[in-house]
């Protein structure tokens, strides 16, 4: 990728401006290169191993300030079962539960259901208009069900009554802020509310063929209950992404995500052990590593980048386990 | 009600007019003066209420003006399990696309919802709820769907819906239900006209089931029947043009795409003296201070209450004329 | 602590007598100057203005950066991105339109687009008028208008050579583009 | 609730129904109202107001009244697609009520009761933004709600928020709009009612108004009313307002602040 330095586009700034004005005028520029050439503003900042927010890429610190800070809070939605807010960087999304009964499946009567979706509404990004899904906001609700239904809730723990009613848990996530990085936002959004439901006591009375639940505090011997959560079981997400065959990034964000060849999503459990895996696109290309003329790299980089980013995920889970820990107990 | 678009300089001309002293608008009517109002109820022979009015239109070739037919149909309801015991009113107003050219189908479909939701939001509140829409309580209710349709609009559209809709109740007439109960072979007991006594009987009935089915037969034919109560509280609308510190009634296309907002006031009269607000909207951009806020609703009063006495002296001679026709029509079948 | 800052519809006190003239930001109700942005008010020049950096909608005579997005015979379409220097967010764009009459202000009616601009190239252009629901009118009948950064056929940054020629370093080979005029050069 | 089926989200099963508790009986308009425990009659709920949250919109702001909770994002000047040409520009509010937001689930999508909400809010706003600085261009505020009660206090606080919003995203504006809603229990006059309040209540009103300039933009009264309450409400409402105003500006400010 040759990276020539372009003619200089903007008129160059006129003398005898205040400096706050001057610095003012030098970010304006700025902000016109990146608008104008988006792939040549983020190789430039590479090149200084730092990221446009300010996070740095370099190798040898111990990695964790290449994250967003997360933040979650829990319960904040009254009227529902379970709610979480998860902000990582600016990205924020609200997560809350609601949860209905249903008659269960005639192929499985003990089960109930875990509906989860996302909605990336008109409000969280210029680039969503209002109106149905859209593809995004598609594949990340599909990617969403498949880790959530990785047994980490027996679906059996919600059945009320074989056959007759069971409880089905609708999991909606609202993106409110979009700025890179949604999945794992709402999975970890998505894992807090459904860790913070209280499902009211429901007993099934079949001679009126309909469920009754006894509000939470009001009998003491029917009292609401959490749900059944294998807690070795319970994933988490760490994204990372691929620029030009070059540089892995972790917790890609907005300004990144469309530059970025290759998309990798690591899925860990709470012991760190792998749960799942994805790399869309080609990992980092190692004999350019060796090749390439001013990349002064050690042969340790030569590891193959899969391999990299399940260590880099598995130092950052130790850190996100214990902020998640404190919030939820 | 959807200005059409007119130039600046008619624009200028037409809030000219209205502001100047004597005011002067296109039609030579004072800024209080409606249009001529044509209404005729019973149009709309399967209905069990209907009324066809007309704001505005040509007295020689029957053209132009606001024109809406609205039209009452009742149903039963089986009301099992929900919340409402004595009938339910559902309103909904839908605009022919002949009437709206210039509106594409997605701000036709906006319209639509829009008018309904005032309609149905000051019609169907429990303040103006008639009593006889019940049959059989917590089992079935009438549910009494009200329909209009604007199929030409020359302005001021929302009075007309308003008096349209007051017609169209106004000549309902529900058909009187009488309780039915079928008795089950085995029960020995003489079962009392209040349904829900339960005696664990022995019959063949699956057990759960209430004991005594009931029902309700018609003795009238379908479209006789009383009136529906308290007919005369359905409320009327008058939508105050504003332009600047003046106001006007009744205003045409080009009179409503000149007037920057609009203050539209639905009035039911309980006793014939005061009136209570059964809906206040404000559409529109124009600035309006509070003071002149409050004197519009006060001004507001005086013009409800004309148009609803002249509104109930029409429905009246409405009812002598179709009496006639009806006494005709009886003697005429030998 | 509040400095000056003004917030919508505040009034804001004038210093002398003769009411100044109204810039952007302000505006003048029942004989009381007030606010119509949140910022501090000052002079520039004459008029009370309080200014924003904020992305606006391309206006007449305001110069815009865009990218050709298609070209035909009688005019190139063009995605604006940048408007007097301030850049739309990630995702915003407008449309303009460069009709081939106002390609250059010499010899109009033998403008060949396919000579002056090619798809992906950068242009600087001045709005002329707001032109119709679709697009802007955009003009680039100036030195300093014009194209300001194209990619050759090899893939290189090109450079300008003359007003209407670029040249690409890698291979060497000329294109005709209508270019504008790098800053800085007298 | 009856969930149609769509294939662009998960589905659960065809029909699923809320939980119907044993301890409350199907009362409807019991018109019991309950008295108010931490505020009195004519005091409205306090308000947590924060602008510019949203990074990735151009102006934003979210709103708290004890339990509702509002987010709204201002997008524009935007080029407005596929309609005619007009030199005024276009103001397009659009709410959405998030699935977990009441009681009852909502529809994911288009909800009937959106867009009333709407219709209520784009008034409140209309008259206050200057729209003839942006010809050919559409001004979009979009609303969520992420927990509601009381449909009155979220027209009144959406609108709020809207405001706030269009000021964070340096729109011209002639003053900020604040609303206040009240509703007519049994004959006094109940300000910022919450659900069940509103339940109980025979009539409603939300005013919006620009307390700056003294101007009503929006009063939208349901319900049923004698002229005379409909008066003390306006000026219950107005005189909040004001109050509404002096907090409004203090966000502005401090985020205004913490911006330069």
């Amino acid at each position: 990728m040759a990276s020539a330095r372009p003619s200089p586009i903007i008129p160059t700034a006129t003398a005898g401006k205040t400096s706050s004005h001057v610095a003012q005028k030098e970010a304006n520029k700025a902000a016109i290169f990146q608008r104008l050439h988006p792939r040549i503003y983020l190789e430039r900042f590479l090149e200084e191993k730092i990221r446009p927010d300010g996070r740095s890429i370099a190798q040898n610190d111990e990695g964790d300030n290449a994250w967003r800070n997360v933040e979650v809070n829990v319960g904040s939605i009254t009227t529902a079962s379970g709610s979480a807010l998860v902000r990582i960087g600016n990205t924020t999304v609200v997560c809350g539960v609601k949860a209905e009964i249903c008659e269960p499946d005639l192929d499985n009567p003990s089960e109930g259901f875990l509906v989860p979706n996302v909605d990336l509404p008109a409000l969280c990004s210029p680039k969503f208009k209002p109106g149905p899904p859209t593809e995004e906001a598609q594949v990340l609700s599909e990617k969403l069900n498949e880790v959530l239904g990785n047994g980490m809730l027996p679906l059996s723990s919600l059945c009320i009554h074989s056959g007759k009613s069971a409880w089905v848990l609708y999991v909606d996530a609202t993106v409110i802020n979009y700025d890179g990085n949604v999945f794992d936002a709402t999975l970890l959004a998505m894992v807090c509310a459904l860790k913070n439901v209280m499902l009211p006591h429901a007993s099934y009375d079949p001679d009126v063929n309909r469920t009754i639940c006894t509000r939470p505090g009001v009998d003491p011997t029917k009292p609401s209950r959490k749900l059944v959560i294998q807690e070795d079981l319970v994933p988490y997400g760490f994204s990372f992404g691929v620029f030009a065959c070059s540089h892995i990034l972790p917790d890609p964000s907005a300004s990144e995500e469309p530059l970025l060849d290759t998309s990798i999503s690591i899925i860990l459990d709470s012991h760190a052990q792998v749960l799942a895996v994805s790399q869309l696109g080609a990992g980092v290309d190692t004999e350019y590593e060796a090749s390439g003329p001013d990349l002064d790299d050690t042969p340790a980089r030569k590891a193959d980048t899969l391999a990299e980013c399940i260590s880099l995920a598995r130092n950052r889970l130790a850190i996100l386990l214990n902020k998640v820990y404190d919030t939820m107990n | 009600m959807a200005s059409t678009s007119i130039s600046k300089a008619e624009k200028s001309y037409i809030r000219a007019g209205i502001l100047a002293n004597p005011p002067r608008r296109a039609d030579g009517r004072s800024l209080h003066d409606f249009r001529v109002i044509s209404l005729e109820t019973g149009v709309v022979s399967l209905s069990n209420g209907s009324a066809h009015l007309s704001i505005g239109r040509n007295p020689h070739d029957g053209s132009g003006g606001t024109d809406i037919l609205a039209s009452v149909k009742l149903e039963v309801e089986d009301i099992e399990g929900a919340a409402i015991d004595n009938g339910r009113i559902a309103c909904s107003v839908s605009c022919s696309p002949s009437a709206y050219p210039h509106l594409s189908s997605g701000a036709l479909d906006d319209l639509q919802y829009d008018l309904t939701q005032v309609l149905h939001q000051a019609l169907s509140h429990p303040s103006l709820h008639p009593k006889n829409l019940g049959i059989i309580p917590r089992k079935k209710s009438w549910l009494l769907n009200l329909d209009l349709l604007v199929t030409a609009d020359a302005g001021n559209v929302y009075d007309a819906l308003f008096l349209a809709a007051r017609a169209a109740l106004w000549d309902t007439k529900v058909p009187r239900t009488r309780s039915v109960e079928y008795k089950s072979p085995k029960s020995l007991l003489s079962t009392s006209v209040d349904m829900d006594v339960d005696q664990d009987t022995s019959s063949g009935f699956d057990t759960r089931r209430v004991a005594h089915a009931t029902d309700f037969e018609l003795p009238d034919y379908w479209d006789e029947g009383e009136v529906l109560e308290g007919r005369e509280h359905w409320p009327v609308a008058v939508t105050l043009n504003l332009v600047e510190s003046k106001h006007f009634l009744d205003a045409t296309l080009q009179e409503e795409a000149s007037c920057g907002s609009r203050l539209l006031i639905v009035h039911s009269y309980e006793s014939s003296s005061s009136p209570t607000v059964q809906s206040m909207r404000i559409l529109g951009s124009e600035e309006l201070s509070i003071p002149h806020l409050k004197s519009l609703i006060k001004e507001a009063e005086t013009y409800t209450s004309d148009m609803f006495n002249s509104l109930n002296a029409k429905l009246e001679d409405e009812d002598i004329r179709r009496n006639q026709k009806a006494r005709q029509r009886f003697a005429g079948r030998k | 602590m509040a400095s000056d800052l003004v917030l919508p519809g505040q009034p804001i006190p004038l210093p002398r007598g003769p009411v100044p003239q109204l810039g952007r930001g302000v505006y003048e109700k029942d004989e009381q100057v007030r606010a119509s942005l949140v910022g501090v008010p000052h002079f520039e020049g004459s008029s009370l203005v309080i200014s924003r950096l904020r992305p606006q909608p391309p206006a007449p005579n305001s110069v815009v950066l865009g990218s050709i997005t298609r070209l035909s015979p009688l005019q190139a379409l063009l995605s604006i991105t940048v408007v007097d220097d301030i850049p739309l967010p990630p995702g915003e764009e407008f449309t303009g339109v460069i009709r081939s009459q106002d390609v250059r202000a010499t010899e109009k009616d033998k403008v060949k687009i396919g000579d002056c601009f090619r798809g992906g190239d950068v242009v600087r252009g001045l709005v002329i008028s707001l032109g119709d629901a679709r697009s802007y009118f955009i003009t680039t009948a100036r030195n300093d208008l014009g194209v300001i950064f194209a990619t050759s056929e090899a893939g290189a940054t090109m450079e300008p050579v003359s007003w209407q020629e670029m040249r690409c370093p890698k291979t060497g080979k000329i294109e005709k583009r209508k270019c504008a005029k790098p800053e800085g050069l007298s | 609730m009856q969930s149609t089926f769509d294939r662009r989200r998960i589905n659960g099963p065809e029909e699923s129904l809320p939980p119907v508790f044993i301890s409350e009986p199907q009362d409807t308009f019991s018109n019991t109202p309950v008295a108010r425990k931490s505020r009195k009659v004519s005091d409205i709920r306090p308000i947590f107001l924060q602008p510019g949250l949203i990074t990735q919109a151009n102006g934003s702001a979210y709103i708290e009244t004890e339990r509702t909770k509002i987010a709204c994002s201002v997008y524009g000047p935007r080029q407005s697609k596929n309609t005619a040409y007009n030199e005024k520009g276009k103001l397009n509010v659009e709410v959405k009520f998030a699935p977990f937001s009441c009681e009852h689930r909502r529809a994911p999508l288009r909800d009937a009761e959106d867009r009333s909400i709407a219709v209520a809010i784009q008034q409140a706003l209309l008259p206050s933004v200057q729209l003839e600085h942006f010809p050919k261009s559409t001004i979009d505020v979009f609303v969520i709600i992420l927990e509601a009660d009381g449909i009155e206090g979220c027209i009144a606080s959406g609108a709020i928020a809207a405001s706030t919003a269009l000021a964070n995203a340096g729109i011209d504006m002639y003053g900020l709009v604040t609303s206040c809603a009240a509703a007519v229990i049994e004959a006094d006059i109940w300000v910022d009612p919450t659900q069940e309040e509103s339940n109980t209540a025979n009539g409603t009103l939300v005013l919006s108004c620009m307390p700056a300039l003294g101007i009503v933009t929006n009063s939208w009264q349901t319900g049923r009313m004698t002229p005379s309450e409909l008066l003390a409400c306006i000026d219950a409402c107005s005189g909040r307002c004001t109050d509404i105003h002096s907090v409004v500006a203090q966000g502005l400010l401090n985020s205004a602040h913490d911006e330069t």
